[in-house]
This record gives C-alpha cells, structure tokens and sequence, in this order.
C-alpha cells in the first residue's frame, strides 16, 4: 500500500474562521484556505488531508510534527516566528472596530481611555493590540467571539477588535444594538503566512508556489468565489482588501 | 391542615387518601411551571432576535459531533469503569508498590487540567509510543481522566460496607472475588450510583477537550457552527439539549438501579 | 472431635485478651465455652473459626493445623458453620437468598436443590412465611433462626455458634437442642459460647470457662456446673439460681 | 518467601519486623522513580526543544491568574457545599415542590455544559436582574454548578445512614438538626469525601470557563501566556503544576479528616 | 404507671403484625411482654415508645396521648429510656460518649456532670476499663451494657426495654434485677420484653403474653406463670422446664 502513491500533505486549521476556513453544512472543510491548500496539494503532488484543531492546538501540533503545514488565516508575529516557520505573506488584514450603540466611542483614537472598556478574543492579534496601544482602557479577554459580540451588544463593552469581516457579519446580526468603525487600527495591519515546523523543506515549495498562485491569478479567483460582497464594501470604505499584498 | 397535595407522608405516617401518583404529577407539573416562567422573563428582558435559520442549515455537523461523542462517551465511560475499578481497589492492595501508583495516579490526573493532560499524552506520550489514532487516543485519556475520579467514588463505597458483612462472607468460605461479586458491590451501588452518575456527566461534557487534538465532537461543531453563522446564542441552545439527551437516560437508569438495590439496614 | 490448642495468645493493642489458653481434647461432641461477659468467649471462638489470628500459640483441629494462610483458610471455613453473635446476615439478600447464596457459589449446589434444603430448614424453623423478607424486616429471633439455618445449611463438619440462643423464645430454644441432638447422631460436633446455663448443661459433652482471657476452669458438664471448684466459678453459677 | 517489603501485612496478620515507615518510604520512591523514568522517556523522544525565557516573562501574569482562580474556588467551593447540602436534603424533603425543584435542578445543571450554562446566566439571567459584576456571578455560577454534584453526594452518603441509626437518634430526643450534626454527618463523611475531594479538584479546574466572561483565571492566563509565546507545552507545564498545588493540599486535608473519622462497624 | 391501648392495629404490608391490641393499667411498676419469637413484641413496644405510628387505635401513657407528631413525640421520647433488641448504639461514638452526647445536647447537662453520670454507671457495669473503646471493639455484653446505660443516663419517666439481658451472663442479668429494684423504689417504671422465664418473673408486676399479635393472656406473673390457661401459653412455658 505505500506504493500506493505519495503521502498525504497534512494541513491543520481551525475551521471557525467563515469565509476562509470552515466547515460547510455537510461538514466537510471548505474556504478559502482550504482551497488555498489544495492548490498547494496540487503543485506538491500530493493528496491533501485537512485536520481540524483548536486554535490552542495549532502550533503544538506543528512543532511535534503531527502536521506538516498550517494554513489558517494566521498573522505573522514575532513571537509566532520564533517557534515556527513562516512562509512569506499570502494575505493581509487589519483590525476595525464592533462599537455598541451606547458607546461614545466613534474612532480607535477614543479608545485608550479609563471610561473604555474593550472586548477581544483571547490570544488573537486584536488581544496583543489592546493591550500595547489602549493601556488606559479596561481589557476583557474573552474565549469566543460570541461572548465579545454579546458584551457589545449589551452595551457591557464599549468595542471589539476584530479583522473588518467578522465585524461587518456581526453589525449585520446586530443591526440595532452595535455599529461597526471599519478604520483601521494604526500599526495592526499584519499579514498572513503559512506555518511550518523550524526548519521544514516544504517552506521554500510553498513560498515558490505563493509567487506562482498569485502571479495566475489564483487569489482573485478565491476572492471572487468566497468573498465577493466583501471586496466591494472594503473598496466602499477605503479598507486595504485581503490580497493586496505587495511582495 | 396541611396541605396534603404538597406533602408526602413521612416515614411511619399514614397515607392522606391522595393517590401518590396524583400528588406527584400535580408538583411536578408546579415545578415545571415556575421554571419555565423564570426563564421566559428572563429572555423576555433580553434585547436579542434568535434567528434559528442559520443554525438549522447546519444541523448536520450538529449531528455529527452528537455522534461522535456518543461514541466517544460510550467507550470511555466503559473503560473509564474498569481503570476505576482497577485502581480504587488498587488503594487498597497489600502490594505497596500497586498502591502508591494508584494513590500517584490518582493524585496527579485528578490534580492537573484536562487540558494539559492530552496535549501531554497526545503529543508527547502516545507520539512516543507511536499511537497515532486520535480517537483511540481520545478514548484512551478521557477514561484515564475519568477513571480517577471513579476509583475514589469506588473506594469510598467499598470502605463504607461494614467489616463484618466482609467477615461474614470469609467466614462462608467465599472468594474475594465472589465477595465483591455478591456481597459489597450490591451493598455499595445504591450509595455510588449518584456520585457515579455525577462523573458520567462530566465525562461526556469533558470529552469536548478533545476537539484540541482534532476530535470534532459536539462542543467544537456547536462551536464552529456558532463561528460559521455569525449566531451567539442559537448553536448553545441546542448544544445544552443535545448533551441533556445523553445525561438523562443515565440518570434515569441509574435512578432504576437505586431503586432496584436499594434495601434498608 | 479432636481439639489441640497449646499456649495461645491474643492481644487487641494494649488489651490482653486470651491468655496462654491451652487445650487439648480428643473425642468431644459438643464443646460448650461459657463465662462472664468480655471474657474472651467470642474471641477464642473466631480464632477456632479462623476468623482472627493469634498472636502466638497453636491450634489443631481434627487434625488440621490453622494456619492464617487465607488460601488453605477458605477451604477450612468451607466446612465450618458459623453463627456470630450478632448474625451477621446480608441485608441486601432475603432470608432464603441468605442461605442459597453460599449453598451456590460456595458449595456449587444447583438452584433448585439449594432452595429445597434452605426451606425446609427454615419450615422447620417456622419461617416459611417470611422467606423473602429481608434482614430489615424480620424480628431479632426470626434473624436468629435464619443464621442457624445458613450455618446448618451448608451440612458442615463442625459448627461454631456464637450465643445461638440468645433471641429465642423457649419454645425455639427447644427446636435448636432438637436440632443439636440430630447432629450429634450424624456425628457432627460443635463448638458453642452461651451464657443460658440450663442450656450449656443439657448440650455440653465438656465445658471450659473463661474469665478474663484464661480458662479457670474445665470438665465435663457434671463436674463444672455441680461441683465447681474455683471460686469465681462457684459465685458465677450462684447468681443464676438467685432468680 | 512473600518479599516483606512490598507487601503489607492483611487484616489480622502480624507485622513483619519491618518498620512501617521504611516500607512504605521504599515503595512511594520506587514508585516515584518509575514514573519519573516514564516521563524522561517519552520527553526524551520527542524532538521539543523547551523554551522557558519568554514563559518566565510572563510569570507575573501566571501569578495573577492563579490568585484569581484561588479566589474563585475558595467561595464557590464554600458556597457550593451550602447549595450541595441545601438540594441533596431538599431531595428527601417531604415537601414535593421542594424536592422536584431538587430533582430539575441536578439534572439540568449536571445534564448541560458548564459553558452554557455561563453564557444563558450570565448574558441572559443575571442580565435580565441587573447583576453586572463578573465575579460575584462567576462565583455563583460556578456554586450552582458543582452544588449540582455536591448534592447528589451528599445525598448518597445521607441515605447510606443505617435506618436503626436515625431511630435511635430519634428515640433519644435528637432534632433533625442535632441528628445531622451529630450522628449523620461523622458517620458519612469517610464515605463522601473521596468523592467530594474529586469534585472539589473538578471545580477548581472547572472554573477555568469563567474565561468565557472574561473572569481571568490561571488557564486563562496560561492560554493568553501560550498565545503571545507560542510555547505551548512552556505555557502548561506550569499550568498543571499550579493546579496541582491547589488540590493536592485538599487532598491531603481530606485524606487527614477521612482518617480522622474513620471507624469499624 | 398508667397505660391505656385500645384497639390498636398495625400492619407491615400484607402481614398483620399487631391485630386489636387492648390493655387496660392503672398503677404498674412493670410490664413484661413475652410470647413466641415474631409475636410483635418488638413493634409493640416501638408503638408505646412512639417509633411507630399505628395504623389505627388509641394509646395513653401516663394521661398523656401519643399521638403521631414528630415536634409532641419528641418531647415524649426525651423522658423514655429505650434499649433497643440490637442495641443501636453509635459506631462512631465510643462507649462514653454514646453515652454523654444525648445528655449533653438533649438534656443539657454540662460536660462535666454528663461525664459523672455516665462514669458511674459504666463502673457499675465494670466497664471503666472499656470506655473509649468504640462499638466495634466490645464484645457483646459490653454493647448491651452500654446500650442499657445510655437508657438510664437520661433519668427518664420511664424505661422501654426490648431483651436488654439477651446477651448478659447471670452475673449482670443479678445486676439488672438491682438496677430495676432501685428504679422501682425512685417510682420509675418500665416495659421490657424478655425471653428469660426466670428474669421475667422477677421483675414483673403484670404480665402480657403476645402470640400473632394478639394478646392471649394477661395478669400477675403469679398466675401466668403457675397457673396460665390459654392452651399456647402452657405448652411455651411446659418448654422452658424441659431443659
Ligand atoms: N477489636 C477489638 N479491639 C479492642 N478490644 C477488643 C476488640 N474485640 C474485642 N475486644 C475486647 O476483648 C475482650 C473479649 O471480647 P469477647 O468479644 O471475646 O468477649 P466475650 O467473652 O464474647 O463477651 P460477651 O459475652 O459479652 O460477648 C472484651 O473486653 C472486648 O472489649
Ligand atoms: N419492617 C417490617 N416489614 C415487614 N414485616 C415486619 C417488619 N418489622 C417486623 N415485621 C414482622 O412483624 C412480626 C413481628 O415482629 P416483632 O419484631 O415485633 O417480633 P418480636 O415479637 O419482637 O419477635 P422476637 O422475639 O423474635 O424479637 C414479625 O413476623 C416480623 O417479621
Ligand atoms: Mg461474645
Ligand atoms: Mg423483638
């Protein structure tokens, strides 16, 4: 059976993240990282295998090789990158604010404040954010996004840091009780790597075939298919859209 | 008077003429009430429109992580029996040796988050052992986990029989098998049946942990499904009844077997 | 029966409770031990039974060293029937499950003929109307009979008993000396602890009594009851007839 | 020959010469040794390279969480015997409303995930009676949970009481207080503390999900330690460690009662 | 001791334990119950020391009506001694403590004082060697003994005792007979059951006989004993002088 044909390529991500990675109503994995792997699948010449782990689990499961490569929506940090490897930027995106309708807030300059009080999400770039650049404001750190969302929506926060599609989707569900400021957070703009355990020589492959995707083209294909409101009412705003990286 | 609808006769106290079936219907029908009223006042002050379309589209993954972790349930409360067992009587060995590992075990699993528990076992043990299968795996700790908490539930119901029904029995010429066969474990499950049932439920709550190894159970579908619909409340509504489904008919049986073993003394 | 007991010792902490007892009888039917009560009675029957280890000192009985080994133990027991002071029946088993159980998974009896044997024992014991309560809902005599008749039940070598009497009417104090009778014809013995004199008088083929730990006095049942020489003994037995 | 210093004598037994101490000290380092070896082993072949610099940064963050989580505990676990007690006799009530609003509230808390029942408290019940404070609903909602298991132990122990036992307290004079005080409770409290201990463990681990509102507990700190670090197994080791600390010296305290009211029967 | 039962009935499911039971005293020191094993002595006296609620009839002790409310019966049971047939002592409890508790929260006594009281009469019972012992760690006797202590520590109106010699050589049965001698001088009463012919007769001013849960016979010991007239009552005690 090994001759079978060539060992899988074992892709991790956390299908919590619509539109880019998630599971569809049958619970297959689909999205845009998902078809972003797959294409990577493809120019490897391998069968891809998709394996759905908790955020927490991510990159544990990189460093004890139990995944060869991390494809989900996953900003480059520091920090990040000195646990694993990072292939050069495939996505980018900024931060933007949920704001509750009680909320005097009206612009990220309002909120490093002692009045303020910030909702994130544990462990997520926004999270890093608030608490380098708002000291002054009260920080909750929430698990889910959920929980942000209804704080906002109780009026028990003032605003939620998240990446401007997340905020739009849930303006849309809160209509009444929160507003979304889609201005980006100064300094927050990160972008999006793939994660390789240290030292794996799937880094360069991917890196290679990242040029090569973007150069046919192959993002704009993913964006029309997956997120072709969004891409209008980013333009609409002035927001910076997920695949306008330059390198 | 006293109101005899809302009370039961007292040991020793004659029935009031009331048919118990009666009296029971009526207050738990009371009950039901006053609990219902409680929460639609509750969510009536609530300021949210539930919007249930979303999440019924994904009521397949709902269900399949409902699957899962039956499953998963299933095995590990299984084997989460026999580890527990093993290792309550292990407490009480005359083998030293036995009875320290089971006191560190007991000690260590039940002292540390379960969390810390399958990333070290995940991905250190059973990578070191080459077990790969995240299920078994799964499987493997949930009962590891359980199984602690069951051995001192097992413990303190077998130290709790008296030493003379244990005499009695030697003195009967029957084994120590047979004497927990036939005489402690029917004098003991009355009493370890609740805080059994107790762990059980937790168990299968528990085992929602496992999603951080790649297990999509219950928990982590609800979870995803709340991610995918942009919905807060929606997917843990059905979440809370879907593992109140699997909770109930143990407390049920093992509400049956109380009353089957229960005896006075 | 065949009874050897040499210098045996037996300490609860600080207590003392048997003391150097020594023994030693070769055909003896019924033993009756009787004295005042914490004397050691019970105890020396639990080590007999081997039930409890003496500290030191040796026991033979028919020939069969005791041992505490709980391997050979159990076997031993097998054949021994044992009636404890406070009956010690299984209250989670009816009366009749009280009997059968170890009648089948200890002797390995069919159902059928274990239920037979247990009833009609308990028949004879006027308790056919309470074979399926439970221990919880019987009277202190009717628990009584059920542990006499578990004892008998298993058809055992030699039978220990424990104050057997000591809930019955006379009337049932009537039955078991019936009873004892019947088992002396099949040539079992018995060792027995009561403190009923007129029935210690009627049963015993020889009698020892304990006070304190250590056999004061011993003989056949003629000689202790009528003609006993030690003081304590004699004060003992004056009570009894004081009322 | 039975090798002496393994085994202990049984019941009835005499002592081997040996001294207790020096037996049992022997055993708990051979055990000690063996599971140390386990561990180095399977540490040993993982290809992990352990990064404690960026953790130990952190440590005033770990500290920070553990306080909270020991504040926590420490009230939900006082207040989770009050409401233990109060259901678990609240179930052998005579009063019937009492007693299904005993039975409805087990099963349901037991039956449905801690993490539901902390978002639908605290966004839906506490919201809609203007308890805002986190903590003070964390603490209660954290009471009511265990309170759950609590009770059904309590419960269980209760019922194991031998009926002659109430009556003669009854016979005496005793008042249902003065019999729980005095007859039930030091009759019961060896066979429920073994598993109370574990429910104990389970609560103070458990109250990590007070993370879902922000409450920031040691895990969650951990966790927030893991996300800025990305040493997982740095960020946890710790973590376990804590917890351990935490219930092992209610382990030990449980161990020291349950010997303390021990007794034959 | 004024006692006044009038058609009293009890049943334990199907089993008609207690069937009419009527008796009638004015001024009685003691009543003796006795009658064949399972007769309902036990559940009779449980009913008179309002343990048990009966399913139907009346009953008067002392002028005051027992009737079944817990907050009344207390009150009641506060100043009635009771040994029970198993002596229930508490396990947890040693032997002076079983014995000091209800005087210290039931009766209020100091510690001191429930210490003395319950001292002396462990003495009386040679007990003091025994007196931090638990339950499981005496013999027998002692427990009944102790059983028999923690009635009387209490200084009740009266004492209900279910078999309290059952276990108790003839030395301590002498003992007992005293006891109720000097309870009798101090105008205390009792009720016991007992199985012992001899004890019975002495210590009796009146004398029920039970069988099936009816009384069959009734009056002084005198004529119950020498001269009984109910067929059942003749053949029971015709046992007792068979050995
Ligand atoms: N486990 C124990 N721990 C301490 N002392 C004990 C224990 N068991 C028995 N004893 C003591 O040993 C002595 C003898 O007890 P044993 O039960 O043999 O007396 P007995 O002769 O049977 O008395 P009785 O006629 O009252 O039943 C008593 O003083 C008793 O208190
Ligand atoms: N809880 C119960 N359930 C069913 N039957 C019971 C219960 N308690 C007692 N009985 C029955 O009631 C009858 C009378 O019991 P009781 O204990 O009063 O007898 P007793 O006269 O005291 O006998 P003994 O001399 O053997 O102690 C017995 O046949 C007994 O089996
Ligand atoms: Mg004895
Ligand atoms: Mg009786």
């Amino acid at each position: 059976q090994e001759a079978a044909g060539p060992e899988p390529l074992v892709v991790g991500m956390e299908l919590q993240y619509p539109p880019f990675e998630f599971s569809d109503t049958d619970g297959n994995p689909t999205g845009v990282s998902v078809d972003f792997a797959k294409a990577f699948g493809e120019y490897l010449g391998r069968p891809v295998e998709i394996r759905n782990i908790e955020w927490t689990g991510l990159i544990p499961a990189l460093r004890t090789g139990s995944v060869d490569v991390v494809i989900s929506s996953m900003t480059i940090t520091d920090e990040r990158d000195e646990q694993i490897d990072f292939s050069i930027p495939y996505a980018q995106s900024g931060l933007t604010l949920l704001v509750s309708t009680d909320s005097p807030v009206t612009s990220p300059d309002d909120l490093n404040n002692e009045d303020v009080v910030l909702a994130v999400k544990s462990g997520t770039t926004g999270a890093i954010t608030a608490q380098e650049q708002y000291p002054n404001a009260e920080i909750r750190l929430f698990d889910t996004v959920s929980a942000c969302v209804l704080e906002v929506s109780q009026g028990k926060a003032d605003a939620f840091i998240y990446d401007p599609l997340t905020v739009y989707r849930n303006w849309q569900n809160n209509p009444d009780t929160t507003r979304p400021v889609f201005e980006s957070i100064e300094g927050t703009f990160g972008y999006w790597g793939a994660g390789f355990p240290e030292g794996s020589p799937l880094r360069d492959q991917m890196n290679e075939f990242i040029r090569q995707f973007r150069a046919d083209g192959g993002f704009d294909r993913l964006a029309e298919t997956y997120l072709g409101d969004m891409q209008r009412l980013f333009a609409a705003e002035g927001v910076p859209f997920f695949f306008d990286v330059e390198s | 008077m006293k109101p005899h609808v809302f009370f039961e006769p007292a040991r020793g106290e004659a029935e009031t003429g009331l048919s118990p079936e009666i009296r029971h219907g009526v207050n738990i029908v009371i009950v039901a009430v006053l609990l219902a009223a409680l929460f639609w006042f509750a969510f009536s002050r609530l300021n949210y429109t539930f919007n249930w379309a979303s999440v019924w589209r994904y009521r397949g993954n709902l269900v399949r992580g409902f699957g899962m972790t039956i499953v998963i349930s299933f095995f590990a409360l299984l084997l989460s029996i026999l580890v527990g067992t093993f290792f309550g009587l292990g407490q009480r060995s005359t083998f030293l040796p036995l009875r320290y590992l089971s006191r560190a075990y007991v000690e260590v699993i039940r002292g540390t988050p379960l969390l810390v528990q399958i990333l070290i076992f995940f991905y250190v043990v059973a990578n070191a052992f080459g077990i790969g299968n995240r299920y078994t795996v799964g499987i493997i700790i949930m009962s590891m986990f359980s199984g602690a908490y069951v051995s001192e539930i097992i413990r303190s119901g077998v130290e709790g029989v008296a030493q003379s029904q244990l005499e009695s029995a030697r003195s009967l010429g029957f084994t120590t098998l047979q004497t927990y066969r036939f005489i402690i474990m029917p004098q003991v499950i009355t009493r370890i049946l609740p805080p059994l049932t107790g762990q059980f439920a937790s168990l299968i709550k528990d085992s929602s942990l496992l999603s951080i190894i790649a297990v999509n159970e219950f928990t982590q579908m609800a979870r995803e499904v709340n991610a995918n619909t942009f919905s807060t409340l929606e997917s843990y509504i059905p979440l809370a009844v879907g593992y109140l489904l699997l909770t109930l008919p143990i407390s049920i049986l093992t509400k049956g077997l109380e009353r089957k073993y229960a005896y006075a003394d | 029966m065949q009874i050897d007991i040499q210098g045996l010792n037996k300490s609860f902490g600080e207590h003392h409770v048997l003391r150097d007892v020594s023994l030693r009888l070769d055909n003896c039917h019924s033993l009756v031990i009787v004295g005042p009560s914490g004397g050691g009675k019970t105890t020396l029957l639990r080590v007999i039974a081997g039930l409890e280890q003496a500290d030191s000192g040796r026991l033979v009985v028919n020939g069969r060293e005791i041992a505490f080994d709980e391997a050979q133990l159990r076997e031993y027991r097998k054949h021994v029937g044992m009636v404890f002071q406070a009956y010690n029946l299984f209250p989670h088993l009816t009366a009749l499950e009280n009997i059968t159980l170890p009648l089948e998974k200890v002797h390995g009896r069919p159902a059928a003929e274990a239920r037979d044997t247990a009833m009609a024992l308990l028949d004879r014991f006027q308790l056919a109307d309470h074979v399926h309560k439970k221990p919880a809902q019987l009277s202190g005599g009717q628990k009584q009979r059920i542990a006499l008749s578990r004892a008998i039940a298993i058809a055992p070598e030699f039978l220990v008993l424990d104050e057997p009497t000591s809930a019955l009417d006379p009337e049932f104090t009537a039955e078991v000396l019936d009873m004892i009778e019947e088992l002396r014809e099949e040539d079992k013995h018995l060792i027995l602890v009561t403190h009923e004199m007129g029935f210690a008088r009627h049963v015993s083929d020889y009698v020892i009594f304990i006070d304190d730990g250590v056999v004061i006095e011993e003989g056949p049942p003629q000689q202790i009851f009528d003609n006993p020489r030690h003081p304590k003994v004699r004060t003992f037995f004056d009570r009894v007839l004081k009322y």
